[in-house]
């Protein structure tokens, strides 16, 4: 499915936030978002799937077209959201047992069937790379995994409804470099069927799994194009700053 | 400036203060009278040496509080008050523990046995024995019909004064005889109270004092007991059983002023009110 | 699916219903007191004795305030300086020892002493062993016990909400704690620990049962004297209402003792705002 | 430098003693009321004074029990809880979840007006409207009842339950709230299986502080329960609550007479009764933190 | 001042934070710590001037010795305090005038001279850079200043009070670019007089003001040395890691 925005301008207040952003990330590739601190990535993830009406005192205007239609025309926001797939920075376990946090959505959207329920169960938990760890300790509390294991139980949540897009805010800022391994794994394979959004601020990461790069400041697009080609020439003297380490 | 709270000080500070003010208290059915008094001898007054010369020109503080007989007797006692306001005879054990007091009749009283006027029981049996009222009291008779088929089948509410009351103790003793009552008794905290409870509800049944009845005329209607319809003249000969005193009463004799005023209700503007509020003064 | 938007909508409905009865009840609860009581409100109920057959019939309820006014103000004046520096130890010195521990058990129990409790003992304390008799003095200090945890747990939890950085950055510069509490940590903190007394005095305006035993009678001309009793509005209510005095009258005094509670509110209010301005 | 150093800890020292007779005033009144009523623990002895259910203290060999009174608290008290539960709760989820802000701050103060309205002036509602209303509506012979007494304390306990509940839900973190609603599961869905399980302790705590409250209350009781001796059967029967005991006796009890003497023993009861709820709930409370310490 | 750790441990409650740190701080110089988030860094700064003593459940063992001496065994701890400031990473206004801020510790110490304290605001704000933005609102509250004016303002708060040593805790990871680069070189000049610890989660920014490089992990030192060196030719495995990107 291919995501687009349109002169996407977000409004915190009276503070503006994002400012004239025109983005598209192709079908079935992984766009890295990077930028400083505050400059807005977030926020733009959250604008992608609407979980920015969940703040108070946002604004915005434009549009962002989901496989040409606008999201913000939809009348039902929850099948959007379902949709397009968000997981946040930090980590969050539902205060469910790990398998009624991966059919939390699931249950939602009424699906009955036992046998069906165990079957998507164990394949986003085979997806996510967490059904060997956890096969024998389903019903336990989630909130007993580890932070990376946490993590992909996210993504197991995510793609257990089944979303045509992912977007992954930091998802590998609290864990350990053989977590993070694992998750830019599941990336790559993910990769082969969803468009994937990812916000990172470790430069080494998007280098590493990243087909496209999109840098921001201050609520700016400054560059995006393709990952290889903006690390190495980098038109632009904010970007270069950034990548040489003088912005952060 | 509350600072001098400190316990070793306050005692001299409050012989002080009861010098210059009167604090009585006691029975709720006496209060409101006393009250009354208070307030008119204080109108009139202002200052205590305008009733009498000798005193110097302070002006005139009376309290009045309530709470029962028992309250009334218990406090003159541990000196709460100066003087207190007891619906009752004074029991011996309670003499003794004032033996240089004075006990002074402010007039009499009786318990009527009093209903709401709607209910029927007053055409149908106007009258009851002393052992009817007993048994209603006791919880025997539950419902009115029990006590005569004629009147309905509703359940008798009972209005009753609770232990401080004096009327409770006068009740006790001259009807039940150590019958007790019934614990379903709606208890009530004063004679007002269960005056105020007959009036409004259609079934109760309970020991209204006569001043009150007569202060609620209409609102409440008077039952008549063994053929005696309490009424000034029946209670005062004596043909009304179920009487009894108000009595003031002091731990030590009474102070200069503290006798000033009991004169003052002795005299005839005090007695005047005791007669405005339905009760019988004492007999000359 | 459709049952889901169903069950959705239906919790959606119980929960509004549930936040607008709360809204119901109070307006309910005032607009009920105000049509009934709003006649009563006269310059004479305001400023004169309570008269009539029986006392209280007609007539104002002035020695009520007068009485009330008094005592909340012992027990604002007794309960105010030991509850502050019960919450400043509590919030400055003690840290996570021990004996904070317990102090903060305590006052968490003190806050849950039944009124009536606080009636007896005082009733026994000050009335009968100090001595007091019925009294300003009594009904004023049993309020206080009974107002004191809140003084301090408001006065703890106003000074705990000052901005920690604040504490780290007067430490590290190596002042006083004391230094930092007077520049820094008291003058914001003062607006809530003033609307917290305030909503104290509330509370202690609107209390029957501790002076019901230890300070209040049915009729006084005058009202100061501390080892003297006193009216005051809750327990003249009670009389008026259940002694069947009048009806009227009682509804005026509870519009008043609710207009008062309503006026300390909404000036504690205003302090708050005035902190969030300030801060 | 040395003496700002000394006074430094005089600060401390002066507020720790005043701390200190705080706490003491609280082990005093213990103490105080348990040598009051220090003889009516032998003669009846505990069993026989707290499951009697005759109260005669005046009466030739008095007769102290105040087991109806225990339970007429606790019928009261408990009914109050019951009711107040259901609409406790969703109002707090309101107020943290649905409410629009302005409804929200208008609703808070709304609940701080509430708490502080005095309890006499309940009661004295309670009795003018409620009694008569039940009195009329059900026919009633008079309308004064536990239940009465358990539905005007709903309403006075209903703000506690509301903001503590209020601030169990708001405790928990917003990650929760954004992880279940991205995707894309309805709001109540969420508030039903997320959030309330998540605040199950914190909820609890709110109803365990307000049994307390409900427990010690005396003026709307005492004028609404009605005030009898028999012991209640069922919620709509009349009982006379320890603190409406206290209330209306305390102050004819001659000081020192076994009647004065009972009449402690019982505000002991209710004050070791209530305290022990405090005590559960501060336990309770402590509990809850361990366990939102993990992630 | 020279200032040196000998066999530092710290634990909190069991949980041992700071193992055997043995460092010497030079004269006159800038150090740089580094490592990945809750290793102890800022425990570490917390140590070295007893602002740790206000955390609940501390223990320690070992010495820190200025000039010589072990600050713990000193009675008065405010006046080690006073020598050894500190600036969090959250910059802080204290609720008072900005020259109040400033003369905050000052006045404590007993400074009534009026004329001598409005010297000392107008040296120490100048020092932080700050001066020419501020001179002219002296009396208006310090906390209508910007994020990187307050965290100059602490700077020169601290100043004020004289210290021989500077402790600053990622003084500039909340800042734009352009504070940063302020900071840096008032940190620069400082470095005449003063001695200066700087944690930083910026390698570039470590690169570039300080003049030796301290890298933790786990409470413990990995590798320390002077920067170039560190930087170029790390000795240790998870150093090289650390600045290439691999843990965070
Ligand atoms: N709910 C909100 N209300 C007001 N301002 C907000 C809100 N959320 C974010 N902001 C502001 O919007 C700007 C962008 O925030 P955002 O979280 O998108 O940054 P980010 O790029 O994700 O930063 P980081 O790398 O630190 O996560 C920040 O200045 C932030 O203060
Ligand atoms: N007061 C405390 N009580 C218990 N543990 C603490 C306390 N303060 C810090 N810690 C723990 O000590 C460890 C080191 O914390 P510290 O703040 O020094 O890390 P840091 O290196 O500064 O991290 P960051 O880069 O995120 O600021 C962490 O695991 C932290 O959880
Ligand atoms: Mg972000
Ligand atoms: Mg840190
Ligand atoms: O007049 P009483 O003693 O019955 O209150």
């Amino acid at each position: 499915m291919s995501l687009k925005t349109e002169n996407l301008q977000v409004w915190f207040g009276n503070q503006s936030i994002l400012n004239c952003i025109n983005l598209e990330f192709p079908n079935k590739n992984i766009s890295a978002i990077m930028g400083p601190s505050g400059c807005g990535k977030t926020t733009l993830l959250k604008t992608l799937n609407r979980t920015l009406e969940l703040e108070p005192g946002y604004r915005y205007t434009g549009r962002v077209m989901l496989s040409g239609k606008n999201i913000y025309a939809e009348k039902n926001v929850a099948t959007v959201r379902r949709r397009i797939g968000l997981i946040f920075q930090t980590p969050v376990a539902l205060p469910l047992s790990i398998k009624e946090n991966v059919l939390f959505g699931v249950r939602y959207y009424g699906e009955r069937n036992k046998a069906k329920l165990e079957e998507i169960n164990e394949q986003c938990l085979k997806q996510a790379g967490l059904w060997k760890e956890v096969k024998d300790r389903l019903a336990q509390p989630a909130r007993e995994l580890s932070g990376g294991q946490i993590q992909r139980l996210s993504i197991a949540r995510v793609l257990a409804v089944n979303p045509e897009i992912l977007l992954l805010d930091e998802p590998c800022s609290n864990l350990d470099p053989s977590s993070t391994k694992m998750i830019e794994d599941l990336l790559h394979a993910l990769a082969n069927q969803l468009t994937i959004i990812l916000v990172t601020h470790n430069l080494f990461q998007a280098k590493r799994v990243a087909h496209n790069t999109i840098f921001m400041m201050d609520g700016q697009i400054i560059e995006s194009g393709e990952t290889k080609r903006l690390f190495n020439h980098p038109e632009k003297q904010q970007t270069y700053d950034f990548i040489s380490g003088l912005t952060w | 400036g509350c600072g001098q709270s400190e316990p070793a000080k306050s005692e001299p500070a409050r012989q002080e203060s009861t010098a210059q003010s009167i604090k009585i208290g006691g029975s709720s059915t006496l209060a409101p009278v006393i009250a009354k008094c208070a307030d008119d001898f204080t109108e009139e007054y202002k200052t205590w040496n305008k009733v009498d010369p000798k005193l110097p020109e302070e002006p005139i503080v009376i309290f009045v509080s309530t709470g029962g007989s028992g309250f009334g007797v218990k406090s003159a006692i541990d000196g709460t008050v100066d003087i207190g306001l007891v619906s009752r005879e004074v029991k011996d054990t309670e003499k003794g523990k004032m033996p240089n007091g004075k006990i002074i009749k402010m007039g009499s009283d009786a318990l009527t046995i009093a209903v709401n006027p709607k209910n029927p029981v007053i055409q149908v049996k106007p009258d009851l024995t002393n052992d009817e009222v007993k048994r209603i009291f006791a919880g025997e008779i539950k419902t009115w019909q029990e006590l005569d088929a004629k009147l309905p089948a509703r359940p008798v509410v009972l209005a009753i004064r609770d232990l401080g009351g004096g009327a409770s103790q006068v009740f006790d003793e001259l009807v039940m005889k150590k019958t007790p009552i019934a614990k379903e008794a709606l208890q009530l905290p004063s004679m007002g109270a269960l005056a105020g409870k007959v009036a409004e509800n259609a079934d109760a049944i309970g020991y209204v004092s006569f001043g009150l009845v007569k202060q609620n005329q209409g609102k409440i209607s008077v039952l008549s007991v063994d053929g005696v319809t309490p009424t000034t003249e029946s209670i005062a000969s004596g043909q009304y059983k179920i009487a009894r005193p108000l009595l003031l009463v002091t731990k030590e004799q009474p102070n200069e002023r503290q006798q000033l005023f009991i004169d003052y209700l002795l005299s005839k503007k005090g007695l005047k009110v005791v007669e405005d509020m339905g009760f019988i003064p004492p007999a000359k | 699916m459709k049952l889901r938007l169903m069950l959705d909508f239906f919790w959606l409905a119980i929960f509004w219903a549930a936040g607008l009865l709360l809204l119901v009840v109070l307006f309910g609860i005032l607009g009920y007191l105000f049509y009934q009581g709003h006649t009563s409100l006269t310059q004479d109920f305001f400023f004169s004795s309570p008269r009539g057959l029986p006392l209280g019939a007609e007539g104002g309820i002035f020695p009520a305030i007068q009485g009330t006014l008094f005592l909340v103000v012992i027990a604002v004046f007794t309960a105010v300086l030991p509850g502050l520096a019960t919450a400043i130890y509590l919030a400055e010195y003690a840290g996570k020892s021990k004996v904070n521990t317990v102090i903060n058990l305590t006052i968490q129990c003190m806050a849950g002493i039944p009124s009536i409790v606080t009636g007896l003992f005082g009733y026994a304390l000050f009335v009968v062993k100090m001595g007091f008799g019925i009294s300003l003095l009594a009904g004023g200090l049993s309020l206080a016990i009974m107002i004191f945890p809140v003084i301090v747990v408001t006065a703890r939890d106003a000074l705990q909400a000052v901005n920690r950085d604040y504490r780290w950055v007067g430490i590290s510069l190596g002042v006083s704690r004391r230094y930092l509490l007077s520049r820094v940590i008291l003058p914001q903190a003062a607006p809530s620990i003033l609307g917290g007394l305030l909503l104290a005095m509330g509370y202690a305006a609107g209390a029957t049962a501790p002076i019901m035993v230890t300070a209040a009678v049915i009729a006084t001309p005058s009202a100061g004297n501390l080892f003297e009793p006193v009216m005051a509005l809750p327990y003249h209510l009670y009389i008026l209402f259940s002694q069947q005095i009048s009806l009227e009258k009682a509804y005026g005094t509870a519009l008043v003792l609710v207009l008062l509670l309503l006026t300390l509110n909404v000036i504690a209010l205003w302090f708050k705002n005035l902190k969030s301005k300030g801060a | 430098m040395l003496n700002k150093k000394s006074f430094h800890l005089s600060t401390g020292t002066f507020c720790l003693v005043i701390a200190c007779c705080a706490t003491l005033l609280l082990l005093s009144l213990l103490v105080y009321m348990t040598l009051v009523s220090w003889p009516v623990w032998f003669s009846p002895g505990p069993w026989g004074f707290l499951t009697g259910t005759d109260w005669n203290p005046l009466a030739a060999p008095p007769q102290l029990g105040i087991g109806t009174m225990i339970l007429s608290t606790l019928w009261t008290a408990l009914g109050a809880v019951i009711l107040a539960t259901p609409i406790g709760l969703c109002c707090a989820i309101f107020l943290a979840e649905y409410a629009p802000s302005w409804l929200a701050q208008l609703l808070r103060p709304v609940l701080n007006v509430l708490t502080g309205i005095p309890s006499v002036v309940y009661g004295f509602l309670g009795a003018a409207v409620l009694v008569k209303y039940f009195e009329i509506t059900f026919n009633m012979a008079s309308g004064e009842s536990l239940f009465c007494a358990s539905l005007v304390l709903t309403v006075m306990v209903l703000p506690y339950i509301v903001s503590a509940s209020e601030s169990a839900l708001r405790a928990i973190p917003l990650k929760y709230r954004q992880t279940s609603l991205a995707l894309g599961v309805s709001k109540p869905y969420f508030t039903l299986r997320v959030l309330i399980p998540l605040a199950r302790n914190g909820l609890l705590g709110a109803l365990i502080l307000a049994f307390g409250r409900a427990s010690g209350e005396t003026m709307a009781v005492l004028m609404l329960a009605g005030n009898t001796m028999v012991l209640p059967s069922s919620w709509f029967s009349k009982g006379e609550p320890l603190s409406a005991l206290i209330a209306l006796e305390l102050g004819t009890s001659e000081v020192g007479s076994l009647h004065y003497q009972s009449l402690f023993a019982a505000g002991l009861v209710l004050l070791l009764f209530v305290l022990s709820i405090n005590l559960f709930f501060t336990w309770f409370r402590r509990d809850r933190r361990n366990e939102v310490g993990k992630p």
